[in-house]
């Protein structure tokens, strides 16, 4: 059940395959998993930069517990988060989580669980480049 | 018998530092950390609280030792 | 929006990075996808083996049609369906959809959305092989 | 003057056949291509039915030229 903060560009899908392969073969019936990727445009401009600023302790701790209860809360076989951090550009990966279950509804809930109360609540702020320079990132309720 | 404080993102550009260390006799509450270590700045209405990497409201008491921060509401995932 | 059947065991996670290396980068934010695959135990039985049967012509009709009508309705990026038939064991993908959009919550709702038609709707039939013989799987529908 | 009748899965079995043409000039429903079909064998109660690759009810009307399909509860993905 790894939380993991990542510094560096990151392929998801080799870590889901990668972590997929520590888990017993046949054990599962179902992985819902989810895959956040930077955009070139946000709020009607283009975004050619990111700047994600995080609280280091609190968010490895954050996101430690939060796969715990995902895990105890759905009966998982596991669950995975990845987070980057740093600078990112277009269409890197920003953020992976991932639930494998025995059936489809707990892996899709709790997969859903993860990223709902880790933007909620996980400590990392997006800072955008935009041709008209630096902006910190409000979340509008309307983009979920 | 000292506090750190910490300040992250658009609250850290507001204060204008990223962490204080505050004398813990001086303060009860959050609220008397931020005043303490910032000498009274403006506090954005939405200012989200921690205490030992935990959420706390702002009238919550603080022990020595402990480490508090300030920041903005999460923009991550 | 391909919608493929697949006859030999596939690793989803490949086929979900290269399908993502066809799509214009930066223009999504989220992708969702859910992968099925073969437990090694059903019913309180142990399964080990398991033939998916399926109508040719009616499932290639309708996965293309419900990629289609998915994309249009949560106005995706791209859709990607696919589903393994023949001889299957543990551990063994099953069933891969997949999609991308802005934002997350399309993303979610569209891959769910794929799985549940899919599941009640497409023409496959499991069978599977037990250590008492062969039996025709029943879907629970407390097993979701 | 033909309509392919194709049975899948448990109703393949049930019914001993995968497929079988039938004269269309002798049926009006599908319901009727079951009849001729399978020479009147029981009709499970969960069966589902198809023309052309659609979803269709069992007294829907099926023309000539038109594949028409029987097969149990589908369990997919």
């Amino acid at each position: 059940m790894p939380a993991t903060i990542v510094t560096h560009s990151f392929v998801p899908w080799q870590a889901l395959e990668q972590h997929q392969t520590t888990l017993p073969t046949g054990s599962f019936g179902a992985c819902a998993n989810f895959v956040g990727s930077m955009r070139d445009f946000n709020a009607g401009d283009e975004v050619s930069e990111m700047t994600l600023e995080h609280y280091p302790a609190m968010t490895q701790h954050y996101l430690d517990e939060l796969c715990g209860t995902t895990i105890a809360q759905w009966q998982l076989v596991d669950a995975l988060i990845m987070h980057r951090v740093g600078i990112i550009r277009p269409g890197e990966a920003i953020v992976l989580t991932a639930a494998w279950a025995a059936h489809r509804e707990a892996a899709f809930a709790a997969c859903r669980h993860l990223m709902e109360e880790l933007k909620s609540q996980a400590p990392f702020w997006k800072k955008e480049l935009t041709p008209t320079g630096e902006r910190w990132v409000h979340n509008a309720p309307s983009e979920k | 018998m000292s506090i750190d404080v910490k300040f992250f993102a658009s609250l850290r550009e507001h204060v204008g530092t990223d962490s204080v260390t505050i004398d813990a006799g001086r303060v009860r509450t959050i609220h008397d950390c931020w005043q303490l270590a910032t000498q009274s700045a403006d506090l954005p209405d939405n200012t989200l609280c921690a205490i030992n990497m935990q959420y706390a409201k702002l009238d919550a008491a603080v022990e020595d030792g402990a480490e508090v921060a300030f920041f903005p509401p999460v923009t991550g995932g």
